[in-house]
């Protein structure tokens, strides 16, 4: 690495303590004047509208400009990880669904894969290029409820409702193929349980139709909306080497100029034999983010139409046995999920049963970023940017 | 049997061959009552040296605290805890692995050293993965990686809040994801959900057991 | 008494300029219940209308397509525990919704609705307006500070800076408008807003058109400050639920919490008013010089009957739409009787209308009722499209960050206003 | 606040005058003559209110509280200034001082921390010389009132109040190209408060 770069990791890093002592939430200032412009303290959380759940931001304003923020997670956790080490490989399959209960298919697709991998087996095409299709669709469902949230959060409440019409018809798409829309369990260890339904291709292809105009509908109320633009612009920048010394994966690192994606680095399922683009954007900035993510649906729409179109013949479950026992070994295995790279690091010591479970989440990861991104800047940027890292909180807090 | 090899006692910073004689007798015993059909597992991958001008650079250097393996094409490091924050940073440095993907840890309770600690190292230019691990003592701390790479911040912290692993020059090393005054570190082995589960319930809801 | 409400009737002047105080304290109480039914339809009819900007139904359930709604929140706000923070200060939290409330309701003293539809014609009328909505800002900025939380104290502090900022571009804009009333043959304006309604009919031209660009380019300015001023989206930082949860109101719930509501809708309808008093000719008709001739005059007279018949028409569309269900009985009949009454309205102000036009030479008991009706259906109409501004506006935009709300209001809207003060007052003394 | 509301039933243009006015007009005849009805009552009304205010802003503890009541006296004199038929001063003064002076009052009270000011003695040491300075002022009104008339004859004289602001203006800026009686002062304050603007503009600025 150049120097450069080193210097600026280093930047950050040393920042750090600042970030995260807890004296600086105190009121330091030794001699009050006699009217002293008060310090805000502010709680934001767990309950409130724009936190995306039960995320506690604590924020340290001067009038409104944030001085330094400190998240406190956990509200929603669940012990995932202890739980994995509790159930066999099997049975933990669907908890995986409730960590980003907003993109359960990709979580699935995590795991079942890093599984596969310890096994040392592999998903027959058929089933790989229907987890490729189920996942996109899902990764459509997750920018989507993004952008409704986020506009939101920023003030707009009618993408909302556009966004989750659309997401809707994804969602029926789920249901139909395995019987439910959001904790979906879609896949099994070595790879589908079900077969697609009659017309299943002939649905998704009908959605891509269907959604490809709505994308642009969304993109018409917002993208050059001068609102937008002034709420989003030059909000939250965050530079490529912030991000890579943060470990901040997905659109947000991308919209920061990082041409990076699993998909693409570390091909997995069928990714490799598709044609997409990656999407990246410039200033790193709350616009670009919004325009990668939209870059991206579309791109997912290319893939999905290129897998509905191409999708062999043949098995979709792997020569697995019948009860999963992994020889001794380790593995990690991450995957392009729709906040970032979602990683499963699994020990397994030859029993049924995982040894040690380990999710490296996105949200989490990515949540760290906030307080760099929003020292400066307004309270109402705090939210846009809690919005635009679009975490969830059941993989924030697992 | 794979796990003496996966986790092994420590090699002293000298001998390589007294290190590998060592190990069945360091780690065999208190992993063979635990897993007593272990040894009649058909026979899996097992991890293979690793060779790489990486690993002979760093060899050169380190002599056998490093050991090098990879399993089923995943490549990683085992080395001595006293070498972590040097070859750490070396790694980002001179090797590229600019992003650190995870940290976390494993915990064998019937070892001496009860903690495997694990980083996941990416490097971007090289398009390429690796862990680091190492062992430590129950109670032993380690050198904080928050300097190489940020993000180890809250990845430390919840290595610290699940496993009790004490990080050195951390900024702000404290429960993460549990709340302030919670008694132990979920993630050991020894840790009992329903003991604690049943005491939180009789503080709090002053019944007997909530199961 | 009877022969004060006999010659105010035969007057042609306010209650108040006809020293008439029963009349004027009727018209009073015909204002406060007036608004506060507006207040209550414009609640019903923005949740439906943002309801169906956004592909979903809104009230359905309370009432035919959800038309008792606003009843059964007034009664559910009326019956919810009223919950006062023990941290607060109790007297000050009192009061507070209660400035607002008074000072979005004084304003309409001076609305006129007509000529002679006004309680009173002030000649200051319209610096008693600004005078009195800038008190509303107080009960936003007292009960910010009276919950003693942090979150209702920013939204009083955004609050308060916005509504000072763009007061001053909303005050400028108004004096370009009172700026044209003086340019007549004797060279004096009026601040009396029936003298500037009276200024554009003498004039010709709606203030909006005149010198163009310059009355569009003031009123924008105008329309903009009072968005901003009545905190409305997309400048509504004081209580951007996003960020500040609820803003001022935070802490306010039931009855109180319903008052700020009653204030805050009572205030969108008055600066509504201002704007179309002072830019849109208040109550005249369109083109009253062009098209003068009686049968004009009928003509445009036959409009409330028509718009009431009109709605009568989709009440009565939407009766045959419902499903045929026995559940729906209910309702059914319910909006049938409401489309019947509507009807009824319609045909009463039809027969008012012709029986008007009949005896228009003379100023007969229908004729007075029927311009009555004529004044107030235009100055009504045009307020309307100004709500239903404001519910697009919040339908279609993002919310301004404060900063760049005060930019906007200092840097952009406050040269803009002055500029085009400066440059009506050359146009004038150069044209007249 | 029951000024607000009175003002509210009422038409400036002929007299003050509000619910008690109704009612006393309601039982009295209505003479055709525009007289002001009930004038005494209402000064003292007013007066009562804004001494009341005034009494109140020295002795709260409590900065907000000595703002409203100070914001209930500035409505009590803009009423009184009615009463002496000068309803654009009347305006301008809950415009300008109630709307916007008070309401910048109070966002500067929320900013500075309220606790300790409240806790502090309000009656420190210079209370006699604010006794003295009190008496001072007191004696003077006294004596104006004494004299009375013989001060200011020509200012009883009843003035036409419709044209109140158009006289106002007169006096301001002239007429038909001559100077008003005040121009020059009006022109010298602007001036001043535009200095006053610009100087705060520097002294809060850090960079221009």
């Amino acid at each position: 690495m150049s120097d450069g770069t080193v210097k600026e990791t280093n930047e950050i890093s040393g920042q750090a303590p600042a970030h995260h002592d807890q004296s600086h939430l105190h009121l330091e200032a030794p001699e009050k004047p006699y009217l002293d412009s008060n310090e805000l303290i502010i709680n934001m959380g767990p309950q409130h509208p724009a936190t995306h759940g039960v995320l506690r931001v604590i924020l340290k304003l001067d009038g409104e400009k944030v001085l330094g923020t400190e998240c406190v997670i956990g509200y929603l956790h669940r012990g995932v990880e202890k739980i994995g080490e509790n159930r066999t490989y099997t049975m933990f399959n669907p908890y995986v669904d409730r960590m980003d209960y907003v993109a359960a298919v990709s979580n699935g697709l995590g795991y079942c894969e890093a599984v596969e991998k310890l096994m040392n087996v592999e998903a027959p095409a058929r089933a790989k290029y229907i987890r490729v299709i189920l996942t996109e669709l899902n990764r459509i469902a997750s920018h989507q409820l993004w952008l409704g949230t986020h506009a939101l959060d920023i003030g707009a409440m009618t993408p909302l409702f556009y966004t989750f019409r659309d997401r809707e018809e994804i969602l029926k798409i789920f249901e139909k193929y395995c019987g439910a829309r959001l904790t979906t369990h879609a896949f099994r260890i070595g790879g589908c349980q079900y077969e697609t339904y009659a017309g299943f291709e002939k649905e998704v292809k009908n959605f891509l139709a269907f959604v490809a105009p709505k994308i642009d509908e969304y993109e018409e109320l917002l993208t050059t909306n001068r609102i937008w633009l002034e709420r989003t612009r030059n909000v939250g920048v965050i530079s490529g080497d912030d991000c890579v010394a943060l470990g901040v994966t997905g659109p947000v690192l991308r919209a920061s100029g990082v041409k990076w994606d699993l998909r693409k680095a570390q091909p997995y399922a069928a990714y490799s034999e598709f044609d997409f683009e990656i999407p990246t954007g410039e200033n790193g900035d709350t616009y670009d983010r919004y325009l990668v993510r939209m870059a991206e649906m579309r791109q997912s729409l290319r893939i999905i139409e290129q897998a509905v179109n191409g999708i062999p013949e043949g098995p979709i479950m792997g020569k697995v046995p019948k009860v999963i026992k992994p020889p001794v070994g380790e593995i990690y295995h991450s995957i392009e999920a729709p906040k970032g790279e979602l990683g499963y690091f699994i020990v397994s010591d030859g029993s049924t049963q995982p040894y040690r479970l380990r999710v490296r989440p996105p949200s989490f990861v990515n949540l760290q970023a906030l307080d760099v991104m929003v020292r400066g800047l307004l309270v109402a940027d705090v939210i846009a940017v809690i919005g635009t890292l679009d975490i969830v909180l059941g993989e924030v807090d697992r | 049997m794979a796990e003496e090899v996966k986790s092994p006692a420590p090699p002293p910073p000298e001998g390589e061959t007294k290190s590998t004689a060592e190990k069945p007798a360091a780690a065999a015993p208190p992993a063979a009552p635990a897993k007593p059909a272990a040894p009649a597992k058909p026979a899996g991958p097992v991890p293979l040296p690793w060779t790489s001008p990486l690993v002979e650079k760093y060899r050169n250097q380190y002599g056998s605290a490093i050991e090098a393996l990879t399993y089923l094409g995943q490549n990683y490091l085992n080395v001595d805890r006293s070498l972590i924050p040097d070859l750490l940073r070396l790694l980002r440095d001179q090797e590229q692995f600019d992003y650190c993907v995870d940290i976390t840890a494993v915990h064998y309770p019937k070892r001496e050293k009860q903690f495997d600690v694990v980083w996941i190292l990416y490097s971007f230019p090289r398009n390429e993965r690796m862990r680091v691990k190492t062992q430590i003592a129950d109670g032993a701390s380690i050198t904080s990686s928050v300097d190489i790479w940020a993000t180890a911040n809250w990845l430390e912290r919840e290595a610290y809040d699940m496993f009790g692993i004490q990080f050195d020059g951390h900024p702000d090393l404290k429960r993460i994801l549990l709340p302030d005054g919670w008694k132990g570190h979920p993630l050991r082995k020894d840790y009992g959900i329903l003991q604690q589960d049943k005491e939180w319930v009789q503080i709090n809801l002053g019944i007997e057991s909530g199961q | 008494m009877l022969n004060q409400f006999m010659s105010y009737l035969g007057s042609n002047v306010t209650p108040g300029g006809a020293n008439n105080q029963l009349w004027a304290l009727i018209y009073v109480l015909i204002i406060f219940a007036g608004v506060s039914v507006a207040v209550m339809a414009m609640n019903w009819f923005e949740r439906k209308a943002l309801a169906h900007f956004q592909i979903r139904l809104g009230p359905m359930r309370v009432g035919p397509h959800g038309l008792l709604q606003p009843i059964a929140d007034a009664l559910k706000l009326m019956l919810k525990e009223d919950i006062i923070p023990q941290e607060a200060d109790q007297f000050v939290f009192w009061i507070a919704p209660v400035i607002g409330l008074l000072a979005a309701f004084t304003v309409y003293t001076v609305i006129p609705f007509g000529p002679s539809q006004a309680v009173s014609d002030m000649n200051i009328g319209i610096l008693f307006m600004l005078g009195v909505s800038s008190l509303g800002v107080l009960g936003i900025v007292v009960a910010g500070w009276a919950s003693n939380s942090h979150y209702p104290l920013i939204g009083a502090l955004r609050s308060s800076a916005q509504m000072v900022s763009y007061e001053i571009a909303m005050g400028l804009a108004v004096v370009s408008a009172i700026l044209m009333t003086s340019f007549n043959a004797s060279g004096t304006g009026t601040l009396s807003m029936i003298g500037i309604v009276r200024s554009q009919q003498q004039q010709g031209i709606w203030f909006i058109f005149k010198f163009f660009p310059l009355g569009l380019v003031a009123f924008v300015n105008f329309v903009v400050a009072m968005i901003a001023e009545t905190n409305r989206a997309p400048f509504d930082m004081a209580e951007a639920e996003s960020e500040l949860t609820a803003g001022y109101h935070t802490e306010y719930s039931g009855l109180r919490w319903s008052l700020f509501m009653l204030s805050e809708y009572a205030a969108m309808i008055a600066v509504s008013s201002i704007a179309v008093t002072l830019w849109l000719g208040g109550w005249l008709r369109p083109f009253p010089n062009l098209l003068h001739a009686p049968g004009w005059d009928f003509v445009f007279s036959l409009f409330p009957g028509l718009t009431f018949l009109g709605l009568a028409a989709i009440a009565f569309i939407g009766v045959a739409r419902m499903p045929a269900h026995f559940s729906f009985k209910i309702q059914r009949i319910g909006l049938a009787a409401f489309a019947a009454m509507l009807g009824f309205i319609a045909l009463l102000l039809l027969l008012i209308a012709i029986a008007g036009r009949s005896s228009s030479s003379d100023a007969s008991i229908a004729a007075r009722f029927r311009e009555g009706i004529d004044y107030v259906y235009w100055f009504v109409l045009k307020v309307a499209l100004f709500m239903y501004l404001f519910i697009w506006l919040r339908a279609t935009w993002p919310r301004y960050r404060f900063d760049q709300l005060m930019r906007i209001g200092w840097k952009v809207l406050l040269p803009i206003t002055l500029g085009v003060l400066v440059l009506t007052a050359i146009v004038g003394v150069i044209v007249s | 606040m029951i000024p607000l509301f009175i003002w509210a039933l009422d038409s400036p243009l002929q007299h003050p005058a509000g619910i008690a006015a109704f009612l006393i007009s309601v039982v009295a005849p209505v003479n055709g003559e525009m007289a002001p009805v009930a004038t005494p009552f209402f000064f003292y009304l007013l007066s009562g209110l804004a001494v009341a205010g005034g009494f109140f802003v020295v002795t709260r503890h409590n900065p907000v509280h000595c703002a409203l009541a100070l914001i209930v006296t500035l409505i009590a004199v803009a009423h009184l200034y009615l009463m002496l038929y000068a309803p654009f001063v009347a305006g301008v003064q809950i415009i300008v001082y109630a709307g916007g002076i008070m309401v910048l009052f109070l966002f500067v009270i929320m900013l500075v921390n309220i606790e300790r000011a409240s806790k502090d003695r309000r009656f420190n040491r210079i209370w006699p010389v604010g006794l003295a300075a009190a008496c001072a002022l007191m004696g003077l009104f006294v004596s104006a009132f004494v004299k009375g008339r013989g001060l200011f004859p020509d200012r009883m004289i009843k003035l036409p109040e419709a044209s109140n602001t158009q006289e106002i203006a007169t006096a301001l800026y002239g007429e038909a190209g001559r100077m008003g009686q005040y121009t020059f002062a009006f022109e010298i304050a602007s001036l001043l408060l535009l200095v006053a603007i610009l100087g705060a503009v520097i002294m809060t600025k850090k960079r221009i």
